[in-house]
């Protein structure tokens, strides 16, 4: 009995063992075999594929190759013509009409026109829209009353012809072309009779979008992944590739998928020499991209004791920034010292602003001259120990290892801080309720120098509750002009103005990069994204 | 046995509605909304925007009536719509659901068929080497943590290896059919199913060996011997038949508890299953998948104890109900 | 005639008490004895943990962040340049806390309800055994997950889940055992004298059902040191800078350091194998020795 | 008649975590044809090890027949190959346990127990009608009414007695030439154990298979065995036929044993009872075992054990008093 039992035991290993791995895809290449492209991202799209409504980004990386906007923005950060063949705006700045491309076909075969401009201008602007865009269309002429429900249509959008569309905006709006012009157009055609309220739960429309863009919707599998094909018909020509798989990874275990030729395209996370080595040979193209997007610590400008810029420049000089971004970042980034990253106009030249360089004894003078007192190694302020709490959110390995530094550089100028991690949803929640003193976050800023939502009145980003007027004006100012070269000397000064004020302690802005197969080609990656000339790619 | 049912279910009333008050309070005394990630995606978002959203899935209801308003829907056979996911929950978690117990029932039957026979052999022979060899594999089971052991498995199997894929649930794009795609599935699963067996087998071995070690000093195994019967008999029929008694409970217990306690394992393998599925609708503070993902798995749980009872009658002649 | 040395030694033997014969038969089972002298050495360690290594626990040195084992560091450094045997050997007091705790927690709640529910039978056991249903039937991580959310992660909110949620099964175990012992005849006799419930609950059937009790504890805190684990992989374990062995395998999820920098998690994989392998011989060691059936 | 077993010089031993314990030392037995041989003794005293020593069904993992020859039926059973044993459990010999309540397995219907016994001796398949027609005979031959429902019920459905009367039934399926009964009555009530011993005596009678009797209580000795022996601590220290014995024990033990029977005492007379308790046979006094609890002690009796001597015929006892002549 025992002996037949183990017989029977080896014998199902066997085979199970023997089935399992008999059954490995087999590595044969046919000639006339697809050529696809696998994407891998951290978690499955989630189906929500109407480019307006989408929240997450797993979504919008399978709606980008579908659809399309008015204007794209290029490599350099500057604006081409996408849908819209060319633009001119008006002498006061206040209207620009959009000549759209008349060859351009919906991929159900209907044809592109401006009825389908304002339809989409007009659903982000819907009283019962429940995306978050509206902000980016609300200075059209006419969008506000519409948006209130006191109107049936937008006067600031008038067709002209098939394919001239003008728009015009209540005062000048400086991110005009990347606000309005960015918007993603979808039918009208298959969108106009759905009604606003309910546009969420169709699920049927949603799951297969019809746009415009190099590919075409081919399929969606919960949980897993997204699949497109690509448009034969596209008014650019068809993409070299014949389709794209976003599809989900544990992002621990991406890269060894990256390696064992499991996926294509992925974003990696760390700058690790250890990682670029293995990359490097696998024959695996890494690039780079400096990100419009800021790392900083976020203060708490109702507590007394941070609303001395003294004490605010103190954490500046004690954080040993440099460090963070030459050891954790590898050098993949740059320290911030104000609100703009260096890939915008904005950015100010180097020798206008103050550099706050790392120098805890520096830290410590200007704490002592802010009131406090330092003794036997401690911080004294009102004669308690300077004892503080930084929030940080779970989800950034980098934040999480750079929360620990500044808890020992703190230490250094003899303040304590009180590391408590958390979930974004939690952190979130603290922070608007201000029950925090400093707290970790990274932030994509915009493309355009208008920092409004993060700095104005009412935004829900300012959770440092810092209302600063003369800030508050000159961000004012700064909008009210389109042409770059005005607008550059308002914002050097708010530049100026933000970096003695220290309203955020900036940490750094950051390199992202992706890591693409070897067999793939023209893959451009920058701030925007993978996507640019995306008809391009192509297998070796 | 109808009388008996019918008063188990009754007794589950009282506890499904502790539960799911219990759960509903903690999910929404958790700090957070379930917009929040917008606010990373979209950071133009206005505060109005913001409060409308909110609003428009009743966040700002006072608790009570968030409860009494949900247990509504439900009575009307609607378990609600996922914010995150923007499906009916119901789909969503039919889905998962399947994923899940495609991994939990087999590692579930084969970690029983594996664990069963060597407890009863280690318990027939104590303190043999074969008794020792087995126990301290069991001891290994019990004391690595599962997703530890997953990844090493990705490492040394998968990666080194090569032999099974690192992730996911089958090979996207195969174009796999009929039988290919059966052993696709099968290649995907093995290894997460390793992870579940193993952790399993062993506290099921050393329970089975106990339960046997109990069984065999029992007078009635010496009344089997007395009668002449060969070992075989005395071991597999006497002494099993009583010894599956308290299996049998033990394991419609552990499928309910595995289909959670899969969480991990579902993580490092990327497995779109039930745990996986509750894990991000608590980050995401998805209130109506939370909600309605753990009371399913409290559900199962509750339906496996009762499946256990039920069992008990099948396997042991003196209860009757 | 003198009193033969025989019988002197027959009513030494018959004098000792349950627990010396336990006592005894665990002195037997070598198994056992190693395992203990594993944990003893642990809790020693966790305890001199300032002693036994130079370096400061979370002093972080970035330029020397993944230093293998070797220069002045035995076990090399980790991400932010900390040395990882200072980190391990303080780890030991997060993981083994974390045991205790969480253990006690479970114990202190799960013996009490149990004995009230087993003791007074009636009503007060169906409201305790319904709120045991409704314990048990909560999916473990999950509302792990939730309560972290709450509370914040950090290494009281892992001992206070892991306590909560693990007593159902105790009070279970008490409540069944208090049941069969409630109609043995002594019980009878202490209640014929008069004795006070409570009275007769901690100083007659708590000790009669101890035997299990200290079996389950001894099992809960290996539970407890691998919820930790758990609980870490998901980041939801013992915060940082606060080492945990748990919090320092979790370094294994990032796939650079499972291949490249294996001194990060082989020595914590290792000594929550060691541990909870330990406390699991010992705890079945205990088992052998407590259990009056069993006879060798 | 013929002898049909013939225990010489057996030695049982157990191996325990506190050394090896003799548990059985030097016991001599016969058992001839259709008779019944009592056993007593006090707890403890070896009596069911000697049984189970004659199924050799020792706990496997540490009782060991140490030394001596089982002789069944001309053929020495200690040799015998375990399938070899296998044939005479239960089909020469057989045996019943004190337990009813314990010793029938719970989950299996009566009816299949009882078949399983007939499916290995006689080749009846456990699912035919032949095998389920004798084991409803044999239930209705141990006085069990309603035997076609019962054979399918299980033991928990039954009272101890008729579980008792199960176990006979399955004892006695085989036709068994010898019966071992240990202790089979001692856990019933009284009414209910004269009805068990009645059964055994009628079955006895009606089968001629001899029984091997083992019990404490005298007074079912006094009822059944033709023959006893009395054993004290792993050793025979008197045998004689039953009237023998009764009217004249000759070895303290026996004496006391007999004095200590409740039936036997008047009113108000203090209850006789031996003094101290079993040794231990982890530390077994040098001499004899009974010494110190004896009221007869010899010096003698602390330095060595004494033979087992014929007395008269057919009545021996293990005693120094004996040894030595001085009768009481």
């Amino acid at each position: 009995m025992r002996k037949k039992f183990g017989v029977v035991l080896v014998i199902t290993a066997l085979t199970l063992s023997l089935l399992l791995s008999g059954c490995q895809p087999a590595v044969t290449v046919v000639e006339d075999e697809p050529m696809i492209v696998r994407r891998a991202q951290w978690n499955p799209p989630t189906g929500m594929f109407h480019p307006e409504l989408l929240s997450s980004d797993y979504d919008s990386s399978v709606t980008a190759l579908i659809f399309e906007q008015l204007v794209e923005m290029n490599p350099n950060l500057e604006f081409e013509p996408a849908l819209a063949e060319s633009w001119e705006f008006s002498e006061d700045n206040l209207s620009c009409t959009f000549n759209l491309r008349k060859n351009v076909k919906w991929h159900d075969g209907q044809p592109f026109t401006a009825e389908d401009v304002k339809f989409s201008l007009m659903f982000v602007g819907h009283q019962d829209y429940k995306g978050a865009r509206y902000s980016n269309v609300s200075s059209i002429v006419g969008m506000e009353a519409y948006h209130a429900g006191e109107s049936l249509d937008v006067e600031g959008i008038e067709i002209i012809d098939t394919h001239t569309i003008k728009i015009t905006t209540s005062e000048v709006f400086a991110p005009f072309l990347l606000n309005i012009g960015g918007r993603i157009m979808t039918a009208k055609h298959i969108w106009g009779d759905v009604e606003v309220a309910t546009a969420e739960e169709q699920t049927e429309l949603l799951r297969n979008p019809v746009g415009t863009g190099p590919f075409k919707f081919e399929e969606f599998v919960p949980d897993q992944y997204a699949s497109v094909v690509a448009n034969d018909k596209y008014w650019a020509g068809r993409p070299k590739v014949d389709g794209i798989v976003i599809q989900s990874v544990n992002q621990d275990t991406a890269m060894a998928q990256m390696l064992n030729d499991e996926i294509d395209i992925m974003t990696v996370t760390s700058f690790n020499p250890d990682d670029m080595a293995m990359y490097e040979e696998n024959d695996i193209q890494v690039l780079k991209a400096l990100l419009v997007a800021v790392q900083y610590m976020g203060i708490n400008h109702e507590k007394e004791f941070l609303q001395n810029k003294l004490i605010r420049q103190a954490f500046s000089h004690a954080i040993n920034r440099q460090g963070i971004v030459d050891e954790l970042l590898y050098g993949y980034g740059e320290v911030a010292d104000n609100p703009f990253p260096p890939s915008i106009w904005a950015y100010p030249p180097q020798d206008e602003i103050t550099h706050y360089e790392y120098n805890p004894e520096r830290a410590i003078a200007l704490m002592q001259e802010a009131g406090c007192e330092y003794t036997d190694g401690i911080m004294y302020y009102a004669g308690q120990p300077v004892e503080l709490s930084l929030l940080y959110p779970y989800g950034n390995k980098v934040r999480e290892q750079y929360a620990q530094v500044i808890h020992q550089n703190m230490a250094d100028i003899g303040v304590t801080i009180d590391l408590q991690i958390m979930e974004f949803a939690t952190l979130s929640d603290k922070c608007e309720a201000g029950e925090f003193d400093l707290y970790l976050m990274g932030i994509g800023t915009s493309f355009d120098a208008d920092q409004r939502y993060i700095w104005g009145k009412n935004s829900r980003f300012n959770y440092g509750r810092y209302f600063d007027e003369t800030s508050i004006a000159m961000m004012e100012e700064g909008v009210k002009y389109t042409e770059v070269e005005k607008r550059k000397d308002i914002y050097l000064e708010w530049a100026k103005h933000m970096n003695e004020q220290v309203p955020n302690v900036w940490i750094y802005n950051w390199y992202s990069a992706v890591a693409v197969t070897p067999k793939l080609q023209n893959v451009q990656f920058f701030p925007g994204g993978v996507y640019y000339d995306v008809i391009n790619w192509e297998f070796k | 046995m109808r009388t008996f049912l019918i008063r188990r279910a009754l007794l589950m009333i009282p506890v499904v509605l502790g539960i799911s008050i219990i759960i509903f309070a903690l999910i929404h005394l958790a700090p957070g909304d379930p917009f929040t990630h917008m606010i990373e995606a979209d950071p133009n978002v206005t505060t109005e925007d913001y409060e409308n959203l909110l609003r428009s899935v009743g966040y700002y209801d006072p608790l009570p009536l968030k409860y009494v308003k949900w247990v509504g829907q439900l009575l009307r056979g609607n378990i609600g719509h996922s914010i995150s996911y923007r499906e009916p929950v119901a789909d969503l978690i039919g889905r998962r659901l399947s994923n899940t117990l495609l991994l939990a029932i087999p590692a579930l039957c084969l970690s029983t068929i594996i664990a069963v026979p060597l407890g009863v052999i280690s318990a027939t022979r104590q303190y043999s080497i074969f008794d020792y060899i087995v126990t301290i594999i069991a001891f290994i089971g019990i004391s690595i943590p599962a997703f530890f052991f997953a990844l090493l498995l990705v490492k040394y199997i998968a990666f080194d290896l090569k032999l099974f894929p690192i992730s996911g649930l089958s090979t996207i794009k195969s174009g796999f059919t009929g039988i290919r795609l059966v052993f696709d599935k099968l290649h995907h699963m093995a290894l997460p199913i390793t992870v579940l067996t193993f952790v399993q087998v062993a506290g099921r071995m050393r329970y089975t060996r106990s339960a046997m070690l109990e069984v065999v000093r029992q007078d009635y195994i010496r009344t089997a011997r007395a009668k002449g019967l060969s070992e075989r008999t005395v071991i597999y029929k006497h002494a099993l038949r009583n010894a599956l008694i308290p299996i049998v409970t033990i394991l419609s217990v552990s499928l309910g508890r595995l289909l959670s306690g899969a969480v991990l394992t579902e993580n490092v393998f990327n497995w779109p299953g039930m745990g996986t599925m509750v894990y991000k609708a608590i980050a995401n503070r998805d209130y109506p998948v939370v909600m309605a993902g753990t009371m399913v798995l409290a559900l199962t749980m509750l339906l496996a104890n009762i499946l256990a009872d039920i069992l008990y009658a099948f396997v042991d002649p003196r209860i009757r109900y | 005639m003198g009193v033969p040395i025989s019988q002197t030694n027959r009513r030494l033997e018959q004098g000792l008490s349950p627990w010396s014969i336990a006592l005894t038969r665990l002195k037997r089972n070598r198994m056992a004895l190693i395992a203990l002298g594993v944990l003893i050495f642990l809790v020693l360690i966790a305890i001199f943990a300032p002693f036994i290594t130079p370096y400061s626990r979370d002093e972080i040195t970035m330029e020397n962040k993944f230093q293998p084992p070797g220069n002045g560091h035995l076990l090399g450094t980790d991400d932010l340049g900390r040395d990882v045997f200072t980190r391990l050997i303080y780890g030991s007091r997060a993981s083994l806390s974390v045991g205790l705790v969480a253990t006690s927690i479970s114990m202190i709640l799960g013996v009490t309800l149990g004995a009230i529910a087993g003791y007074y039978g009636g009503m007060a056991d169906n409201i305790i055994m319904r709120i045991v249903d409704i314990f048990m039937c909560f999916p473990f991580f999950l509302m792990a997950i939730v309560m972290a959310a709450i509370l914040g992660p950090s290494i009281y909110t892992v001992m206070a889940v892991s306590g909560f949620l693990s007593w159902p099964i105790l009070a279970r175990i008490v409540r069944a055992e208090i049941l069969s012992i409630k109609e043995r005849e002594f019980i009878e006799a202490a209640r014929a004298l008069g004795l006070k419930s409570a009275d007769i609950i901690v100083s007659h059937i708590l000790p009669n059902t101890l035997a299990v009790i200290i079996v389950y504890v001894t099992l809960g805190i290996a539970g407890g040191i691998l919820g930790e684990a758990g609980l870490s992989y998901l980041g939801l374990g013992v915060k940082q800078p606060q080492p945990s062995w748990g919090n320092m395998l979790a370094a294994a999820q990032s796939f650079r350091s499972l291949i490249k920098h294996p001194w990060l998690w082989v020595p914590p994989g290792i000594l929550i194998f060691i541990t909870v392998l330990s406390i699991n011989i010992f705890g079945d060691g205990l088992r052998d020795a407590l259990d009056p059936k069993l006879k060798r | 008649m013929g002898t049909l077993l013939r225990v010489r010089n057996l030695i049982t031993s157990f191996n325990t975590s506190e050394g090896q314990v003799v548990a059985v030392n030097g016991v001599d037995i016969d058992i001839k044809e259709g008779r019944v041989l009592g056993v007593v003794g006090e707890s403890g005293c070896g009596k069911s090890v000697t049984s189970l020593s004659i199924m050799r069904l020792l706990p496997k993992s540490n009782g060991i027949i140490a030394a001596g020859i089982i002789e069944y039926n001309g053929q020495d059973i200690v040799q015998l190959s375990e399938a070899e044993m296998r044939n005479i459990r239960g089909n020469e010999i057989a045996m019943i346990f004190q337990e009813p309540m314990t010793a029938l397995n719970p989950v299996l219907p009566v009816g299949e127990q009882i078949g399983e016994a007939l499916e290995i001796h006689q080749s009846l398949t456990l699912k035919s009608r032949e095998n389920r027609l004798r084991c409803i005979e044999l239930l209705k031959m141990v006085g069990i009414p309603r035997a076609e429902e019962i054979v399918d019920e299980y033991p928990h459905q039954l009272s101890g007695g008729m579980r008792q009367r199960v176990m006979i039934a399955i004892a006695l399926s085989c036709h068994p030439r010898l019966l071992i009964a240990d202790e089979p009555t001692t856990a019933l009530d009284v009414t209910i154990q004269a009805q068990v011993l009645d059964l055994i005596r009628q079955l006895k009678k009606q089968l001629g298979m001899a029984i091997m009797f083992i019990t404490h209580d005298l007074g079912v000795i006094a009822e059944m065995a033709d023959d006893v022996i009395v054993m004290y601590a792993g050793k025979i220290v008197e045998e004689a036929d039953t009237y023998t014995l009764f009217t004249n024990p000759r070895h303290p033990y026996t004496q006391g044993l007999l004095a200590s029977r409740p039936d036997k005492m008047k009113r108000d007379e203090k209850l006789h009872c031996i003094r101290g308790m079993v040794p231990s046979p982890l530390d077994m006094p040098p001499g004899c075992a009974f010494a110190p609890r004896c009221d007869h002690c010899l010096p003698a009796c602390y330095q060595a054990m004494p033979r087992l001597k014929d007395i008269e015929p057919n009545h021996r006892i293990r005693c120094w008093l004996a040894e030595q002549g001085c009768n009481n």
